[in-house]
């Protein structure tokens, strides 16, 4: 049963997933650093702790390997809980939390244990916020077995993605472009839960598939808008997904376009734009007519100055000329 | 250059208004000969106030007959043309 | 020595990157008050809370330039201060004046694209390696299975590498029987012909709109008798090809509408309404294979009834027969050699269209960005209408207005179509 | 009045330590101003109020320590050595910035005077602190490291690593809690179980103790005597300076967990105002002192503005220096 659509923005969706959340399924707790009273750094639980209380909303010191640690530990305890790192930029202190317990207890106790726990966390640049709050590095969780990762791109999937991924018995990062919050979009109120696995095609196309995720989603469909009036046909696929890869979608979309650019916010080199451009190259050769191409982030630390962010991340006019070199010159 | 004379048959007026047609919606222009006289070919062939001018006005060149712009209304099936250009 | 009292503008101050604009909840001072540097003047409401906002220079508020909720970008002006006491001397030009700086060098100063070392905007060298032939995966297997000796074909990739593109016309289809496993379905219909391509565009065009405009629509029934009775007398002492038919009249009604109605002759540029001085009305004209071209006639409202039709005639002529080259179905108007301009004064600035010829009573149109406004017009039918109290049959079109929310709202859309139907209704003012 | 006596400093180390409370409070009220005419972008979190600690740490420490700091650290970079045209051109991301435009508020750099920076990551530079008092130590270098962070540093995992290595090692390293009474929305009540925060370091076996950090000379000897028991090889020593910054965390903060009434209060012992007032009492300075010293302090801030707005961009040609170094670059 599907209501009306209804207008919203990314981040008004995300809160609404949230309290859904707490209000249906007592054993969910949100932890996070001010996460209660200043509601959030992104003000995504904005008041959540007025309506649930603050043992259910609650902020933490800035500890985030202990508050990570604290939140795997209450998932074995059986609750849900809804942890937030402020950025990507910060569970790197937490790595060893996610990456030696989270990711691998249920296999070192040999399937004894789960750990049903939602790691919530912003990446991405572009607000001038220099090297230690700009890093894109989704691609190192979606390197380790034993994690989900996704990147909800669209308010519709910041509604429903969330409450598969609290049904999933396994730890799933679920990453929130920065730039993503304000985006105004339509969505089905009663919807109910989506597939977190599969890729979605935002915009068919035959001459080319341009494969994007989290905030480079936008700047593809806006890319393929000023392609369509130079004659070129785009396909934009919205992966949704990091880990698993929905290899199937891209090999089926590259299969029929024969071209391919993948863009990644993150650096180039062992980079997940990487591991999808191999993907594509093991199940696509034989119907490619020209090389996979790679569209990333200038190899360097994110820098303040905003002329320089803006040159060193991927922007529309890049991928634009990107895939007319591809789909005109074949490089 | 065939010189101006009012046309005598219905067979006639379908040939101007051929020539007529053919200047504004060329891809309709082979179904003219064929098209029922009493249809409105206005509303077969999709044709708008611009085109009913256009055609209007290639036809008082093309037989030298007047066509009075309260007339024009009535003029929607080849029939119709006929009758007033035939008239003399 | 006191210092003169200079005029200067207080504006809404960005305290963000991601605040691109606020609104204010409630002035702290009002017109008359003394403030002091640092002084909180008004509380601010923006995307993610409520914030205090201070003053940076003593003096005297002379006016308050915007009332409480009113929604306005970062830079839009408050208030008017006459600043007294110690001048800043570092007063520090607007941001703008920086973008000056970089402008001029697109993104910064000596930039030399090629000597950006960002790995991925410069393609890997290509490494050529022995003497064999160069030839895509896709070119060798569609080249086996057409029989064609690769030898002999030119390639247009890097170092003459042959693609699919260069082998002989083959029918298109690549068959897949026989081949290694390939991944290929069969290769859907590709927009080959212009007016799939501009269906395409169209299609683009109007989902980008659609998805970022929020529209609301309003419609007028118009009573357009005294309309066709006057037009009946202008066509009855001219040439056939001099007459004047109703959608010149509907063009021209738009046209003086929109010059006295400025909120809906504009653009939506950067979150906020851009009046334009000139009315551009743009044409919506349908092509016989389907597709659409919007030529325009600029300053429309200086444009009388006669000259009108005639521009009309020669975009509707020219459209048809493709002589209109470049397609303008943005705001762009096509300037005599074919391209493009979108500069602010010649871009249209509002689109009639006309659809009702074929028959539609009633036309929803959409907006063309960056327009804020479009005018339909329905088909022209006798229908009962009530006069001086009294049924009778009348000549009745539809007028619709489809307008982007953000710039407008109901009121001044009612406002610009009941103009549009008094016009209309005294057709001696066109 | 306030509790300052008359402790043993001269007079004209009182001008000097107005002199430079004055131009960290200019300084930071006109970053403010540049801010709202996004003139500054990116994070910015300014120090009014707690002028007193840098000032009186800065100015019992010798040239020759080294200093990290965190992201609100304008006044510690001001007062170790980076010029304020420095400052201002990094904060307008602009080529001749202290850290060539690529650092922003939070990152202000400066090898020459041995300042290790803005650090960005809560507690994430208390370890460095460690690792450069460790090669000070080795090397017999008689200095010490000074590292400042906030009270909401002191729940990383990192505080007590550090403490800890450096205790253990007895290293010359000098722990310096500005506890502002707010790790950005969270008071402290809420996320230390321990709130003598002292005593909480003094369980790492260092010396530790509370000050008055509004009170500019307070802070200056506790810092002098902290040094000399450094020096003298007593291992590390660790104060904690109650302070209380008088705006937000940062510029986007409506500052909603504070009671106004508190932040009044605190505003009474404004260590500029109350310093400047003790000395005019004292007839140590006039005045017409006080006065000249504000003014030269806005001519110095005005200057740097008008360098920082007329200074040369990055050119983007460079965007990739800076991101490995080479075996010359680092012996030149």
């Amino acid at each position: 049963m599907t209501g009306p659509e209804v207008e919203t923005t990314y981040r008004e969706a995300m809160r609404d997933a949230i309290r859904e959340a707490l209000a249906t399924d007592d054993r969910v707790i949100v932890l996070g650093e001010d996460v209660a009273d200043y509601g959030g750094t992104y003000a995504v639980t904005k008041g959540l702790h007025e309506e649930f209380g603050r043992d259910r909303v609650r902020n933490t010191p800035l500890s985030e390997s202990g508050f990570v640690g604290a939140g795997i530990g209450a998932a074995l305890g059986g609750l849900r809980p809804i942890v937030e790192i402020m950025t990507v930029n910060f569970s790197l202190l937490a790595l060893d939390q996610i990456v030696n317990t989270a990711a691998t207890l249920r296999h070192m106790s040999g399937g004894q244990f789960h750990v049903p726990l939602v790691i919530r966390m912003t990446t991405g640049a572009g607000r001038q916020l220099a090297a230690q709050h700009s890093h894109s590095l989704e691609g190192w969780y979606a390197h380790v077995p034993g994690l989900k990762v996704i990147a909800p791109a669209t308010a519709s999937d910041a509604r429903w993605m969330l409450p598969t991924a609290l049904a999933d018995p396994n730890p799933v990062i679920l990453f929130e472009h920065n730039a993503l919050y304000g985006e105004h979009g339509s969505i089905d109120p009663v919807g109910g839960p989506v597939d977190i696995t599969q890729a979605a095609i935002r915009r068919s196309g035959n001459d080319v598939s341009i494969i994007a995720w989290a905030g480079m989603v936008h700047k593809a469909m806006a890319a393929a808008a000023v392609l369509a009036d130079q004659g070129v046909d785009a396909e934009v696929i919205d992966l949704r997904s990091l880990r698993p890869l929905d290899a199937d979608t891209l090999a089926e979309s590259v299969a029929r376009t024969h071209h391919a650019v993948v863009v990644d916010e993150g650096w180039l080199t062992a980079g997940l734009n990487a591991e999808i451009a191999a993907l594509i190259t093991e199940r696509c050769f034989w119907t490619l007519d020209a090389p996979v191409r790679r569209l990333a982030s200038a190899e360097v630390p994110i820098p303040y100055a905003q002329h320089l962010e803006e040159h060193a991340i991927p922007q529309v006019d890049d991928i634009v000329a990107a895939v007319n070199r591809l789909v005109r010159d074949g490089v | 250059m065939s010189e101006i004379s009012p046309p005598t048959s219905l067979a006639e007026v379908r040939n101007h208004l051929e020539r007529a047609i053919g200047a504004v919606a060329p891809d309709v222009v082979d179904e003219v000969q064929s098209l029922d006289a009493d249809l409105d070919f206005f509303e077969e062939f999709g044709l708008d106030s611009m085109d009913r001018l256009t055609i209007m006005e290639s036809l008082v060149a093309g037989t030298g007959v007047a066509i009075p712009d309260e007339v024009v209304p009535r003029l929607t099936t080849i029939q119709a043309l006929s009758d007033h250009l035939t008239s003399g | 020595m006191s210092v003169a009292p200079e005029q200067i503008e207080y504006v809404m101050p960005s305290l963000g990157a991601d605040m691109d604009e606020g609104s204010v909840i409630e002035w702290h001072v009002a017109v008359g008050d003394r403030v002091a540097r640092g002084d909180v003047v008004a509380r601010v409401e923006t995307d993610k809370s409520d914030i205090d906002i201070e003053i940076w220079r003593d003096g005297e508020v002379e006016e308050i330039l915007v009332a409480p909720g009113r929604l306005v970008p970062v830079g839009t002006p408050l208030l008017r201060l006459a600043a007294s006491g110690e001048a800043v001397a570092a007063a520090v030009q607007p941001d703008d004046a920086r973008e000056a700086v970089e402008a001029g060098s697109d993104r910064a100063p000596d930039t030399d694209p090629d000597s950006i070392v960002t790995p991925s905007s410069r393609p890997p060298a290509v490494v050529r390696s022995g003497t064999g032939l160069w030839a895509t995966p896709l070119a060798r297997r569609t080249a086996a299975e057409q029989g064609v000796d690769l030898t002999a074909v030119v390639g247009s990739g890097p170092n003459g590498a042959i693609r699919r593109r260069d082998l002989p016309a083959a029918d298109g289809a690549v068959s897949s029987d026989g081949a290694p496993p390939a991944e290929e379905a069969s290769a859907e219909a590709r927009p080959r012909t212009r007016a799939d391509r501009m269906r395409r565009a169209i299609a683009d065009r109007m989902s980008q709109a659609n998805r970022d405009i929020p529209h609301y629509f309003l419609e007028r029934q118009i009573d357009v008798s005294a309309l066709m009775d006057y037009l009946g007398r202008v066509n009855s002492d001219v040439e056939v090809a001099d007459r004047v038919v109703p959608a010149a009249a509907f063009v021209r009604a738009t046209a003086l509408a929109a010059a006295r109605h400025g909120e809906l002759n504009g653009h939506w540029r950067d979150g906020a309404f851009v009046p334009s001085g000139a009315v551009n009305v743009a044409v919506a004209i349908s092509l016989r294979g389907g597709g659409l071209v919007t030529p325009q006639i600029q300053q429309a409202d200086t444009v009388g009834l006669i000259a009108t039709m005639a521009r009309l005639k020669a975009m509707t002529l020219e459209a048809r027969s493709g002589v209109l080259r470049s397609t303008s179905m943005g705001a762009g108007s096509a300037d005599p050699d074919g391209n493009i301009t979108d500069a602010a004064d010649q871009a249209s600035t509002i689109t009639v269209t006309n659809l009702g010829e074929r028959g539609a009573d009633l036309v929803h149109g959409v907006i063309s960005p960056p327009e804020v406004a479009l005018v339909g017009f329905g088909r022209i039918a006798q229908r009962p209408w009530v006069v001086d109290g009294q049924v009778q049959p009348r000549h009745m079109v539809t007028a619709t207005l489809a307008a982007d929310h953000r710039a407008t709202d109901g009121a001044t859309g009612s406002r610009f179509l009941a103009t549009l139907a008094r016009l209309l209704e005294t057709p001696e003012e066109l | 009045m306030t509790g300052y006596e008359l402790k043993g400093i001269p007079a004209e180390a009182c001008r000097d330590l107005l002199r430079d409370m004055i131009r960290i409070r200019v300084l930071e009220e006109r970053c403010a101003e540049l801010y709202a005419a996004s003139k500054i972008r990116g994070f910015l979190h300014l120090y009014i109020g707690e002028e007193a600690v840098a000032t009186g740490v800065m100015h019992a420490l010798d040239s020759d320590d080294s200093v990290l700091a965190t992201y609100r650290e304008h006044g510690h970079a001001l007062l170790k050595g980076i010029p304020a045209t420095g400052i201002m051109a990094e904060m307008f991301g602009r080529s001749t910035g202290c850290s060539g435009g690529r650092g922003g508020s939070m990152h202000l750099f400066d090898a020459a005077t041995r300042f290790y920076g803005g650090n960005a990551i809560v507690g994430g530079h208390l370890p460095l602190a460690v690792g450069l008092g460790l090669a000070d130590q080795v090397a017999g270098n008689d200095r010490v490291t000074v590292c400042f962070f906030g009270e909401g540093a002191m729940a990383e995992g990192e505080f007590h690593e550090a403490l800890n290595l450096a205790a253990l090692w007895n290293l010359p390293v000098l722990f310096c809690c500005e506890n502002n009474r707010y790790a950005m929305g969270t008071s402290l009540e809420t996320s230390e179980s321990q709130v003598d925060l002292a005593l909480k370091a003094a369980a790492y076996a260092i010396p530790a103790w509370s000050v008055d950090g509004m009170d500019v000379l307070e802070v200056a000897r506790a810092t002098k005597r902290a040094r000399s028991m450094i020096t003298g090889g007593g291992g590390p020593v660790f104060i904690e300076f109650q302070t209380y910054r008088f705006r937000a965390h940062s510029m986007f903060d409506p500052d909603l967990y504070r009671d106004p009434a508190e932040i009044e209060t605190w505003k009474e012992r404004d260590p500029v105002v109350t310093f400047a007032g003790w000395a005019i009492e004292q007839s140590l300075l006039t005045g017409d002192d006080v006065e000249a010293l504000w003014d030269a302090a806005r001519d110095e801030v005005t200057a740097a503005v008008i360098a920082a707005d007329e200074a040369p961009l990055e050119p983007v040609s460079s965007l990739l220096d800076h991101v490995t170094a080479t075996t010359e670059e680092v012996s030149s």
